[in-house]
């Protein structure tokens, strides 16, 4: 299977697993926006990757020690994630599910935002309308919905003319990310059907990171994921996604085309979840250690790593880039013990943005009764 | 002159073309409500006025409908969208129940989430299954939701311009046997706000309540009972959730008998609610336990049959006399 | 978009609009299954098409006299249906939608059961597991549903190793039938991933009639329907629907190698509603009258009157199935009118299986109060 | 030894395996609940035991896994689905709701679809959004469903495989913060039937009622009344549709009060419906209205105000004390 994918003809991949430039034929047409690329912006990739991957090891050793509820990790997908954000535009809005660590910590959503999230303070975690935020709507739980509310924004980009116009400070898009087991919800289905009636400025990019907990993608699918696209008129491609370079670059033409008014586009990243579905799972009830070697030996960041030491990157820039990303992990595990516990008022603040008889009035019995208490409850 | 004689449906219509005259970011989804002005005709002509990206006939998938009008609603717009009929509504209740319900609170009040879902409901049309259903408890019973029914055409031309407005989520259930009768519309004077109940009838010994067509039903009930001379207070509920209680336990007390009256089946209903909690409210002023009059707990039968499934006049006083005996 | 369809080269068609026979070239490989066709069962395709029209104008016309609730006329879809059912061996289940009258009837179902149901006697009609009705499910009203039961079904075949055995006795197949408009719900997707997941003997019949109520095809796609099944893996194919020969080949071999294990597969039949979505629709408000007649010169009956008299059949032969079917009609106006309401406590009868306090107790109380207008309600 | 001391997840485990053991066309199916044992466990060893036939991972699909449920029981099988979490059963609901409820008496009772819909649910579990939600009252509220949760082992044990036995579609409800407590567990003496409520405890000052790990906190706030000098009885619901109403309004008649206690909002829900049919059935023994202590109307909070939304012993007994004030 895995084997299988690695020589799909058709599949965009710059990078050897070594990180030697070693393009598919497919990857031909994207190598002018990867030679586009300043050294600047490759290190940032590369520094992208390992940041966030010191963060999600963190976070799964903070959840360890019981300081969060739940941690999903990203571990990796770094390449994937990186690629397809840094191929959005300031203007564009990102719609995650609940593994985008990556993403949203790029487009600027401070860490701890998602730790408040996985350690039961809120279900939300930071503010979209907040621009610090990069446009980068909160995550979603339930599989493949997201799918539907990022077609919808699209339709209002349509609507007010934010799409085809050809300014491209203007023009902008949307992407929306979801997981091989998601692909077989009815939403993502209606949400394709949609996007491609409205001619959305979107793009719809599947993380196949070959599991759904502990079902193969084999479940969802005997066929190859990206074919579902084309039954809706939607140009799709698939991609290596730990090749951070492709990734980016299938991801820059596509949101571009997007953007420039010429409807939706799919994307099928394939990668692996080299760690656990999520804190709570144990990954080798249902997978062998040779699939997990298999794909460390593909590790996205190793790759990257060798290419930019192919291109003579100093070995003192990765040891900058390590010492940067323990000390970014370290402020979130600072923070995090940081964290206080929300009042429970709160839980009535923000159900509606109007007056309500009934949860007002609940509220203020909670008060009066946690009020009773003062000075300690049984 | 600002009082118009209208159909419901018409009401309905004049008040959406209001409410998108006002404002450029309201818009209208739904299946065909366009170039067809829906199968009830309420969106007719709205389309041809304001163009196929303000009223759109969207894909045939209700949960694509209440989805992308959840994105819309993130990108600005007002989306109001139309549900054909109640027994379609089920396709949309996920993201109606886990996304738009709580995606306010899950932004902690960042984002606001003004999206109207219309659904012509209810029986009394002959229709064959899924087209006669009350759907309302599923709503009530989830917290985030607003949802209203009006019974009158002046309140389907004011309540569904305050859906429009509220920043929250609001389900505007349309009784569809009150679609084609006629009543006066004011259009300058502004009816009761959203979430109050009314006094339709005044009475003294039993007090009746519902929404949407049952409203009639219990004025006729009313009617019959003061020919034998007992006195009907009647409240049209408006507001399903929040309940506006003040009007129905302020009659209670005076009356100390309630009968509530819908056509949706009595377990786990609104109906079941509303007598829990004016017990509660009331307790000392009953004179007889709340009486629920119910559509049966059965699913809503063949077309033929709905005369003996769909509470009317009699069964309310039947109900009414049980309370009296008391 | 109905000419750029007629000159799809995928299209598999047999018959021209006059009924000469002039297959496409796509249609070559079915034409074995055409010639190995007796004349009685080309005879039989068109005594079909005729009876069941002018049973499906009797129950139109008795909507309009007040005897039946509603009416979705099977008008235009005749060869579609006849084909695909024609084509269906007796151990196999069927999965109609809400239109498919000409189906039904075929299998062996009482059109009075059809009509009792619009009428508002009942919601079902007739009985699946009544060996007389063919294995031919109920309608569903509620768009897609029926593809998930009709894939539940297939499934339920494979675990019972009714398939795939080589007994041709004793494998079976589903065949589901759907609409254009009824595709963009998201059961529909779930149904073709379960399909192809547990590799179900399953056809998807979807008769494009182009029209959803009010709403066009092209606002559920902008490509060909039939484009979907490659998204799963499913072979696919598109065949001229009101070609009866052709509905009937390409529907043979699908069941034939979906029985025989080979999995599940997708035929879009092109059709056209020629009559209104139901007796309560005005098509006018939404389509052109060209359309129409452009539609009624590919009318299914008479390209297959045409093809038999081009074979020779006497003028006698359709003589006579007209007054079979005008006498069919006729028995159907008669039936229907000697129908009685059910009793108020059929309502309770079946809700559940077994015992139920709540039900029995309203049952009663209803009875009670019945019985108590004795001599008359008010 | 018949009798056997196990946690509630192996109770139900092991009354899954007797049932598949008895009727090969039982068969299990969900996300996970193959090769994993299903994220709760409970499937555990279930595949290897009886093949992947009978124990299907499904794709990822709730709407897919009901309705192909629901096909698979024309076929003669007798389906029971996992869900893998009370939030996610919403994408099945219009399965449920317009076809799972309603087809046997759609087929005039000529068919029968036997599927049982397992559903863990409810808090305590400090899990993240969707994983904490008492959705009874959406399927309480629509017929042709049957309702149960059982709240010990032995009830697992024996209310499964009544379960699956039921010719009727049951919806099961697993209180999954009771998952790992352990029972006893008789193999040999089935346990009360699907449908009955029960007495687990006599009082005599006030009837506290609820279902599932509501029951734990029932039982609790009797120990503490106790304390107080108070008087609690308890009654286990078991049956959340149809409703067992003999236990408990024969209980009330004689304490003349009652507390419904439950984690689900308040507002239209199952506790709504008791309390208003104990009342109309005791009216007259009533010394209190009927209170309910519910989960607040607003979404289930963040995990870590679990402990203010979920009633626990000291809201139970809050309640006690208002009703024995009246
Ligand atoms: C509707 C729904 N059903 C079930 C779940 C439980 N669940 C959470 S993640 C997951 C697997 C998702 O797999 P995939 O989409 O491939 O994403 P990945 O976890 O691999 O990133 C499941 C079953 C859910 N969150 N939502
Ligand atoms: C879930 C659902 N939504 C809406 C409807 C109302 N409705 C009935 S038929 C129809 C159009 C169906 O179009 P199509 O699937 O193309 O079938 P056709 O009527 O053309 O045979 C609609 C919208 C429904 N029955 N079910
Ligand atoms: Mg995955
Ligand atoms: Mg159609």
């Amino acid at each position: 299977m895995t084997d299988e994918a690695e020589h799909d003809p058709a599949l965009v991949r710059v990078l050897a697993a070594d990180g030697t430039l070693d393009p598919s034929p497919e990857a031909e047409r994207y190598l002018p926006l990867i030679e586009a690329l300043p050294d600047s912006e490759l290190e940032t990739f590369y520094r992208d990757m390992v940041t966030v991957r010191a963060f999600d090891r963190q976070a799964t050793n903070l959840q360890r020690q019981g300081q969060l509820a739940l941690w999903p990790p990203s571990f990796g997908q770094e390449a994937a994630q990186v690629g397809s954000a840094r191929a959005a535009r300031p203007q564009d809005h990102l719609f995650p599910s609940y593994r985008e660590h990556v993403v949203c910590t790029i487009r600027g959503v401070d860490p701890i935002d998602i730790i408040r999230l996985m350690r039961g303070l809120t279900h939300g975690g930071w503010d979209p309308t907040d621009p610090k935020n990069g446009n980068t709507h909160i995550y979603t739980l339930v599989l493949g919905s997201q799918t539907l509310h990022a077609t919808g924004y699209g339709m209002g980009m349509v609507f007010d003319g934010r799409t085809g116009s050809g300014d491209p400070e203007r023009d902008a898009a949307v992407i929306v990310y979801y997981g091989d087991g998601a692909s077989s919800q009815g939403d993502v289905h209606e949400a394709m059907v949609f996007a491609t009636s409205y001619n959305t400025p979107q793009v719809f990019f599947l993380q196949n990171n070959h599991w759904a907990i502990s079902v193969p993608v084999s479940t969802q699918s005997k066929v190859p994921l990206v074919r579902r696209g084309a039954g809706y008129g939607m140009p799709s491609v698939r991609v290596d996604g730990n090749d951070v370079l492709a990734s980016y670059a299938v991801t820059k033409l596509a949101l571009d085309e997007a953007r420039s008014g010429e409807g939706p586009r799919a994307i099928e990243a394939l990668t692996y979840r080299m760690g656990a579905h999520t804190t709570s799972d144990d990954p080798t009830k249902y997978r062998t250690s040779d699939e997990e070697a298999f794909w460390a030996q593909r590790d996205p960041i190793a790759r990257m790593r060798g290419y930019l030491e192919g291109r003579g990157a100093a070995a003192s820039f990765f040891d900058d880039v390590d010492a940067a990303a323990a000390a970014y992990a370290d402020d979130v595990r600072v923070r995090t013990n940081a964290l206080v516990a929300p009042e429970p008022d709160s839980m009535f603040a923000h159900v509606y943005n109007e007056q309500h008889p009934l949860v007002d009035q609940q509220r203020q019995w909670l008060a009066d009764y946690e009020a009773s208490f003062e000075g300690g409850r049984a | 002159m600002s009082v118009e004689t209208l159909p419901f449906s018409k009401a309905l219509n004049a008040g959406m073309r209001r409410a998108m005259q006002d404002d450029d970011h309201v818009l209208l989804m739904g299946e065909d409500i366009g170039r067809l002005g829906g199968v009830f005709r309420v969106t007719e002509g709205l389309q041809a006025e304001f163009g196929d990206r303000r009223v759109l006939d969207t894909p045939l998938a209700e949960s694509g409908i209440v989805g992308t009008a959840i994105g819309l609603a993130m990108a600005g717009f007002r989306p109001v969208c139309e549900i054909q009929f109640d027994g379609f509504v089920f396709p949309a209740f996920d993201q109606i129940t886990t996304q738009l319900a709580k995606l306010t609170n899950r932004h902690d009040g960042r984002m606001s989430f003004p999206v109207v879902i219309r659904i012509p409901y209810g029986g009394h049309i002959g229709a064959v299954e899924h087209h006669q259903e009350s759907p309302e408890a599923y709503f009530t019973h989830t917290p985030g939701l607003r949802v209203v029914s009006p019974s009158t055409p002046n309140d389907a031309y004011w309540m569904i311009q305050d859906a429009i407005a509220s920043p929250d989520p609001v389900i505007f259930l349309e009784p569809k046997s009150r679609y084609w009768p006629k009543g006066e519309v004011d259009l300058a004077a502004r009816a009761l706000p959203l979430h109050a109940s009314r006094v339709v009838r005044r009475g003294t010994d039993v007090t009746l309540v519902g929404h949407g067509a049952m409203v009639t039903v219990l004025l006729q009930a009313a009617a019959l009972a003061e020919s034998e001379g007992i006195s009907c207070e009647v409240v049209d509920l408006r507001s399903l959730s929040p309940v506006d209680y003040g009007p129905i336990v302020e009659s209670v007390r005076r009356t100390g008998r309630m009968v509530y009256g819908q056509e949706a089946p009595g377990f786990t209903s609104l109906g079941s609610e509303i007598a829990a909690t004016v017990t509660e409210q009331a307790f000392f002023s009953l004179e007889a336990p709340v009486l629920r009059v119910s559509g049966f707990d059965v699913p809503f039968p063949a077309a033929k049959l709905e005369g003996s499934y769909l509470p009317d006049a009699d069964r309310i006083l039947e109900a009414v006399d049980r309370a009296l005996a008391y």
